[in-house]
């Protein structure tokens, strides 16, 4: 059997038990699925998971609270799984976890890159995986293109690629790709020092709509409705149009993450404007891994929930 | 506001009630002599400082932040400052990628006896940020300046 | 074809320094690639304006600033009689003329749609807003029309196509190593007034893309049924629910879609000194139709997403003699994180309505 | 909002540095302010008049007062804007005298800085609103941590004026320090005659439970309702039994056990009653010399004891209690004199702290009053004293004055001769601090009726010399080397809070300065109030004193308790979290963080929703900086204030 077929007769298997599988379906357009919400074996039909699941379904999960749910996940999916069972912003009972080798997704953006000059991504006609490759249909013929050159970056870096916790696993595990997260891109990007890094946030900032997309696709962002973007009591941010508010939120957003983030990267996949406001929770992430030895997901308590007296790792400055 | 052109830098402190105020006050009641830049905002606990507070100061336009609480072990609601140990020092690894020289900022511990220590703490800050000079402003102009233009 | 109404050309060598000359004189807006996207800024001599790739954005914002200040307000002491402020109100300064060039079609119709909202037309007359008619007088849109289609384009469900002339100024078309330009205002006369005149050729070429960017697009779907579908289903929560369910409810799709004319006022003050703003808003967002109460009552994302789509194509269209509050482009079906397709909504919605 | 403000000129303390016109003059530009002026001393009863009258005359509804830091006088400010009818959360302070005027000299700089910080205090002022106490009930009952004699005074005191009182002390009686006198100064009067009684009346007093060998475990709740355990160590005997025959004390075999009471001079027995006037008069096993505890068999105390009160079996036992307030008297300890090698550390038996040197003294003490040396047994002629032994020396980190060892060591040197008749005492010493009722005399005396020779200067070695130690120090008065033969050496061992103090500090939640002597209120307003609603100080604990001074606070902390628990109910500080229901997610952030449990889910129509205990809440607002929407705000430090504050300074 395929993965597929596996994939389907395990939410078969699962739907009388709970109110809907959430996985992923027909998009709009060939690049790109849809999160697909499966409450009866007539809606399997568009399922499909693979090389197209770039959305995370564990965005939905606690909006769904207090009825089981099924959900199929991506290794990263299912960190955020664990992380949100580990603030108790779900019940994992309440969760049906499915899980399968991921191999890592596309990233539309870099397809745009390799076809810049030809077409644009929406007009490829049609998607066709082959092996390691891809073949896309333009109008200017069939391209081929390797996996590897469109695929996220985060699975360029991801070391838990099999959900680690799921209640039915299909497939064989595959391999990470890496066993550390080195954060590499972090260090190269501070590298580019303090003056360039200000003028870049300013500029890539001055291209933001405020649509909250970000923190919209974020799947530990669960204050929503009420977020401190909005309201004016407290009042953290005017409405305004300034780069300075505008960063602010993306500010507000990675410290709100911090020691939470499992770096699922869905808040820089949703931006329409191509902001990289993923840098700013991963250069957290990095320091909350290097103090405390935490990454979120596995579901410990958030380290900035917590303390101990003596922080080993802690140095602080002695004033001398 | 502005600050006082060509003498002061714009420090902005958040201090615990209970212990570094005392220590600050401490330090007013022994007239040990500080600089002038730090303008403190009192609150109850350092637990109570939400790191955020520090970024808005510092992306609002203060050159320096100086948080100071009760030192480990003696905060007067007995866990505030562990709370706030570790969201200050994760907040550290959040300014450099901003573009924020992380100098900008320190937090510290100084009780209400130690006025000597905390002239000393403000001193050496505020020092510290003369040497680091103006912090550069983040613009609000819709379409700022293009990088490499 | 009257003297008036020559097209004229200008190579995309000449395009720069054309450009250049413009922005002397008026604020010129460009897409420009920046990133992953393509936005509109302001053109300084030196820019490349991208016209291939299509714009992420709309050009709305240019019309309809995304924080537009309106006025600003001081309380300011007395002197004599410290206790007494006085409030000092100074208007917004009037902003400048504007070029948009390289708009889409979609873009440039899309004001359309806000005209008879913001100029009175909707109203019979009474509600004027200044603040949109006096930068929407002054902006001038150059649109350069499509090659071809998206995946994502559905103009022509809506009235538009990718050369309509609707809400332009100037419709640009490529051909021959530049644009053939059809002038369809007094301001765009003058605007291109130093260009000369297209060649028959250059005619030809322009008519043929034309002709191929049409082609390019699937046949339109029939959503004349559309407004009373969704008028019928305003009541079937399982409907919306269900369409909804994907939906992440984040305000890309509004603010992207060059349609949608909603803002919100606050007033940015420090308690001495501040401003009232008029910001973008957007019925995605909770807190649109949020109460002083705290009653909402359109407490989730599936009453939101039911507003926007029946909005655009139900409840405007009763309004304003028919035409949908939308112009096709796609963008919020291209944008969207979580992939919703409004076309698959709408359809489905009349396909639904004819069930019930 | 209508906005007053007050800049107070302090005299001269912040005007002399600060143009208060200047100040006042700015503030009356800023948002809401109507009135500002600048007031000579603002907290004066004309000043506090003034700001009355302001606020009826122009109708303020919130007040600035830009003076002293708010830790001295917010409390008396907000009385007066309350007298005038305006709440008295209605208010702010600016703190423009210890952290402008009294920090620099520079006018300009100051000038400025005192109106932003005014500035800042009307931003926050304006988002100030309205808060009303609640009301919770008492619970009348005193907890007395220490039964020196600072806490005997403080529980007799309270327990007389109709408290329950608790009293937990660490040793198996109470009595502290005191209790190992043989004699007071200046009044060379019985020791043990003066506090035995109270003693007594302590462990006969109706309203005292006393839980000696105890040590406080834990401490949660707050003023007027705290919650506490306390551990009772094993005494291997069960009280409740045991008689205090002793007859167990004269069997026990071990008898090399270290006299712990006695600061071992002499040894004694595993199974002790520590004197004969302990209380409780109690037998009690130290189990590191008992052979039951080591060698496994022995049995002794068990078998001779007439009520089977013995016990090998006994474990530690940890009582609760629910108290209303808490006096903390746990006194000090001896510096570690053995870190001076020049005086022997400890190699020299003839060299005995002033401590042990008291307990030779005493009557009941190991030796029976006769003062013998350790080493020999002999009577001492040669005594000689040496002062500031770890006092004074910021060499070992004790810079201050222990400020009773003067006094002692003249007393000491009077007994000396009164033992001896043929002794000669020597002391030297660094200065003599003698201030007090009949104090000086008293060092006079020494010296004029009794012969004592005292040297002024530092004792720079001490070595044995023929059975005799040689003390070798400087004459600073003469100009010259001396060296005298002694055949006794007292140590006037200095004193440092008690071990351990930091500890207890940290459970009771209040502050201690770099020592580890507990911090008062205010040095001069609040000497036995502490920063912790409740918990009062009283002894040593707060900075070393001399018996008169440590009774007298003792006494103090008592009227400071009685003032609070006559009350039936308190009224709680209004400063604490709320939550906005209509904003809280139920995500439990504040429930996990929340250091006092003060805050609980609720369920509200079906959804998890946060909720504040009122009463438990202290006001941290941990919880505030937690809430990632801001849902639960601290009353009258929110988001909003707080950002105002910071916006007021940071916004260009």
């Amino acid at each position: 059997m395929s993965i597929q077929d596996e994939l389907k007769s395990a939410i078969t298997a699962a739907l009388p038990d709970v109110s809907c599988v959430v996985g992923w379906g027909a998009g709009p357009e060939p690049l790109r699925a849809a999160p697909l919400f499966i409450r009866g074996e007539a809606d399997l039909e568009g399922f499909s998971a693979g090389f197209l699941s770039v959305n995370n379904p564990a965005l939905y999960l606690p909006s769904l609270k207090g009825s089981k749910v099924g959900v199929v996940v991506k290794g990263c999916d299912a960190r955020s799984v664990g992380q949100l069972a580990a603030e108790t912003l779900i019940k994992r009972e309440e969760v049906h976890v499915i899980g399968y080798p991921c191999r890592g997704v596309i990233d539309v953006d870099k397809v745009a890159a390799k076809l810049a000059g030809a077409c644009e991504t929406g007009e490829v006609a049609a998607l066709r995986e082959d092996g390691d490759d891809v073949l896309l249909n333009t109008p200017k013929g069939e391209v081929r293109l390797a996996k590897k050159d469109i695929t996220a970056d985060k699975c360029g870096r991801c070391a838990f690629p099999n959900a680690g916790n799921a209640d039915v696993f299909v497939g064989e595990r595959c391999a990470p790709v890496v066993t550390e997260d080195g954060y590499a891109d972090i260090a190269d990007f501070e590298a580019r020092g303090l003056d360039e890094l200000k003028a870049f946030w300013e500029q890539e900032m001055s291209r933001c709509i405020r649509c909250y997309a970000c923190r919209n696709a974020c799947p530990l962002c669960v204050c929503r409705d009420q977020c401190v973007a909005m309201s004016r009591e407290p009042h953290w941010l005017s409405q305004g149009d300034g780069v300075r508010d505008k960063l602010f939120f993306q500010i507000i957003h990675a410290v709100h993450l911090s020691g939470r983030c499992t770096g699922c990267g869905e808040c820089e996949r949703a931006c329409p404007l191509g902001i990289p406001v993923l840098k700013l929770k991963r250069a957290l992430s990095r320091r909350v891994e290097k103090l405390f030895g935490y990454k979120a997901g596995g579901g410990d308590t958030p380290p900035l929930l917590t303390f101990l007296v003596e922080e080993p790792t802690i140095k602080e400055r002695d004033w001398k | 506001m502005s600050v006082l052109e060509g003498k002061e830098l714009r420090i902005v402190g958040f201090l615990c009630n209970w212990c570094s105020y005392g220590g600050a006050d401490t330090a007013g009641v022994g007239r040990f002599t500080q600089p002038t830049d730090l303008r403190i905002v009192r609150v109850p606990c350092s637990g109570r400082i939400n790191p955020l507070f520090v970024m808005k100061a510092l992306i609002g336009g203060a050159d320096g932040v100086l948080v100071s609480g009760c030192h480990p072990r003696d905060c007067h609601y007995a866990e505030g400052n562990y709370y706030a140990r570790r969201r200050l020092e994760v907040l550290k690894g959040l300014l450099p990628v901003l573009g924020i020289d992380p100098r900008r900022f320190e937090y510290t511990w100084v009780s209400a006896s130690e006025g000597q220590r905390w002239q000393h703490v403000v001193s050496s800050f505020t020092a510290q940020i003369h040497a680091l000079g103006p912090a550069a402003r983040f613009t609000e102009a819709p379409e700022p300046a293009r990088l490499g233009a | 074809m009257s003297a008036e109404n020559v097209k004229k050309f200008i190579s995309f060598d000449a395009l720069p320094g054309f450009l250049a000359r413009a922005a002397e004189k008026n604020a010129v807006y460009v897409p420009r690639r920046e990133g992953n996207a393509v936005v509109y800024r302001s053109f300084k001599a030196g820019d490349e304006a991208e016209l291939g790739v299509r714009p992420t954005e709309s050009c709305k914002h240019v019309v309809f600033p995304r924080g537009e200040e309106l006025f600003s307000f001081a309380r300011e002491a007395d002197k004599e009689e410290p206790g007494k402020r006085r409030l000092v109100l100074t208007e917004a300064s009037e902003p400048g003329a504007a070029v948009v060039f390289g708009a889409l079609s979609c873009d440039a119709r899309g004001f359309l749609a806000f005209d008879p909202v913001y100029n009175g037309s909707g109203t019979g007359g009474t509600a004027k807003d200044s603040y949109y008619l006096r930068r929407r007088n002054r902006t001038l849109i150059v649109v350069k029309a499509c090659k071809n289609a998206l995946n994502t384009c559905f103009c022509n469900w809506v009235g538009g196509g990718p050369a309509s002339p609707q809400g332009a100024d100037v419709l640009a078309v490529e051909a021959e190593q530049g644009l053939v330009l059809d002038i369809l205002s007094g301001e765009g006369t003058a605007f291109t007034e130093s260009l000369p005149a297209a060649s028959e050729a250059q005619l030809a070429a322009a008519a043929a893309a034309v002709k191929a960017a049409e082609d390019s697009l699937p046949k339109a779907a029939d959503v004349s049924a559309a407004p009373a579908s969704l008028a019928a289903l305003f009541s079937s929560a399982e409907f919306w629910n269900k369409e909804s369910a994907h939906c992440l409810y984040c305000g890309a799709c509004t603010y992207l879609c060059p349609t949608c004319y909603c803002f919100n006022i606050t007033d940015e003050s420090d308690g001495l000194t501040g401003v009232r703003l008029r910001s973008w808003d957007n019925c995605m967002s909770p807190l649109f139709t949020l109460e002083a109460s705290g009653h909402n009552p359109r407490p989730n994302k599936a009453d939101r997403l039911k507003n926007r789509v029946g909005h655009k194509f139900s409840y405007y269209p009763s309004l304003h003699s028919g035409r949908f509050s939308c112009c096709g482009c796609g963008r919020c079906i291209k944008s969207c994180p979580s992939s919703v397709d409004i076309r698959k909504i709408v359809l489905d919605a009349v396909k639904e309505a004819a069930n019930v | 909002m209508k906005i007053g403000v007050f800049i107070c000129h302090c005299g001269s303390n912040i005007a002399g540095t600060v143009d208060c016109a200047a100040v006042a003059e700015r503030a009356s530009t800023y948002p809401d302010v109507v009135y500002a002026t600048d007031i000579m001393y603002a907290c004066a009863e004309p000043g506090q008049d003034a700001i009355i009258a302001a606020i009826k005359k122009h109708g303020l509804t919130g007040v600035v007062v830009a003076s002293c830091t708010p830790r001295m006088h917010e409390p008396t400010f907000r009385k007066a804007v309350e007298r005038a009818g305006v709440n008295r959360y209605m208010f702010e302070m600016a703190n423009i005298r210890e952290h402008v005027s009294w920090i620099g000299k520079d006018i300009e700089a100051n000038t400025n800085k005192a109106a932003e910080l005014v500035r800042m205090a009307a931003a926050k002022l304006r988002l100030d609103r309205e808060l009303k106490p609640k009301s919770f009930p008492v619970t009348k009952r005193l907890l007395v941590i220490g039964g020196g004699v600072a806490g005997i005074q403080a529980a007799l005191d309270a327990a007389d004026a109709g408290l329950e009182v608790v009293m937990v002390e660490k040793q198996p009686t109470i009595g502290g320090k005191m209790a190992k006198l043989d004699k007071t100064f200046p009044t060379v009067d019985c020791s043990s005659c003066i506090l035995g009684p109270r003693m007594v009346d302590v462990a006969q007093h109706p309203n005292i439970t006393l839980y000696a060998y105890a040590e406080l475990e834990e401490v949660s709740g707050y003023v007027g309702n705290f919650d506490v355990k306390i551990r009772k160590k094993a005494t291997y005997v069960d009280w409740d039994k045991c008689t205090g025959c002793g007859l167990c004390t004269e069997k026990c075999p071990s008898k090399k056990s270290y006299d712990r009471f006695n600061e071992g001079v002499g040894p004694t027995t595993a199974i002790i009653i520590p004197f004969p006037q302990a209380i409780p008069k109690k037998a009690s096993i130290e189990r590191e010399y008992c052979r039951q505890f080591n060698k496994g068999k022995c049995g002794v105390c068990a078998k001779v004891c007439p009520t089977g009160a013995v016990n090998y079996e006994m474990q530690d036992e940890t009582v609760e209690v629910k108290v209303g307030g808490i006096v903390a008297a746990t006194g000090y300890d001896l510096v570690d004199w053995k870190v001076y090698s020049e005086y022997g550390g400890g190699r020299y038996p003839d060299v005995v702290t002033s401590l042990q040197y008291e307990r030779m003294l005493s009557a009941s003490g190991p030796t029976g009053g006769h003062v013998k040396r350790p080493s020999d047994g002999t009577e001492p002629v040669n005594v000689v004293f040496v002062q500031c032994v770890g006092s004074r020396d910021p060499s070992i980190g004790r810079p201050y004055c222990s400020g009773f060892c003067c006094m002692y060591t003249a007393k000491q040197a009077i007994l000396t001769k009164d033992h001896i008749p043929g002794s000669q005492s020597y002391v030297f010493y660094m200065d003599i601090r003698s201030p007090g009722k009949g104090y000086d005399e008293f060092t006079r005396r020494v010296q004029e009726e009794y012969g004592a020779r005292y040297v002024r200067g530092r004792v720079s070695m001490i070595y044995p010399k023929g059975g005799k130690l040689m003390v070798r120090g400087a004459d600073t008065l003469m100009g010259t080397q001396v060296e005298v033969e002694a055949d006794l050496v007292v140590l006037a061992v200095g004193a440092e809070a008690s071990a351990n103090s930091s500890a207890l500090a940290e459970k009771l939640r209040i502050s201690y300065d770099g020592y580890g002597f507990f911090m008062e209120g205010h040095p001069k307003l609040k000497p036995v109030e502490t920063n912790t609603a409740g918990v009062f100080l009283a002894g040593s604990c707060q900075g070393l004193k001399d018996i008169p001074s440590s009774v007298a606070q003792g006494s103090a902390a008592a009227a400071k308790a009685l003032g609070l628990l006559s009350r039936d109910m308190l009224d709680s500080d209004p400063q604490i979290a709320s939550v906005s229901v209509n904003r809280c997610v139920g995500c439990r952030k504040c429930i996990e963080v929340c250091p006092f449990k003060a805050i609980q889910e609720v369920d509200m129509r079906g959804q998890p929703k946060a909720e504040v205990i009122e009463t438990v809440c202290q006001g941290c607002g941990l919880c505030n900086a937690t809430c990632p929407q801001g849902a639960i705000q601290l009353s009258h430090f929110t988001d909003n204030q707080i950002l105002a504050e910071v916006e007021a300074l940071c916004r260009f």
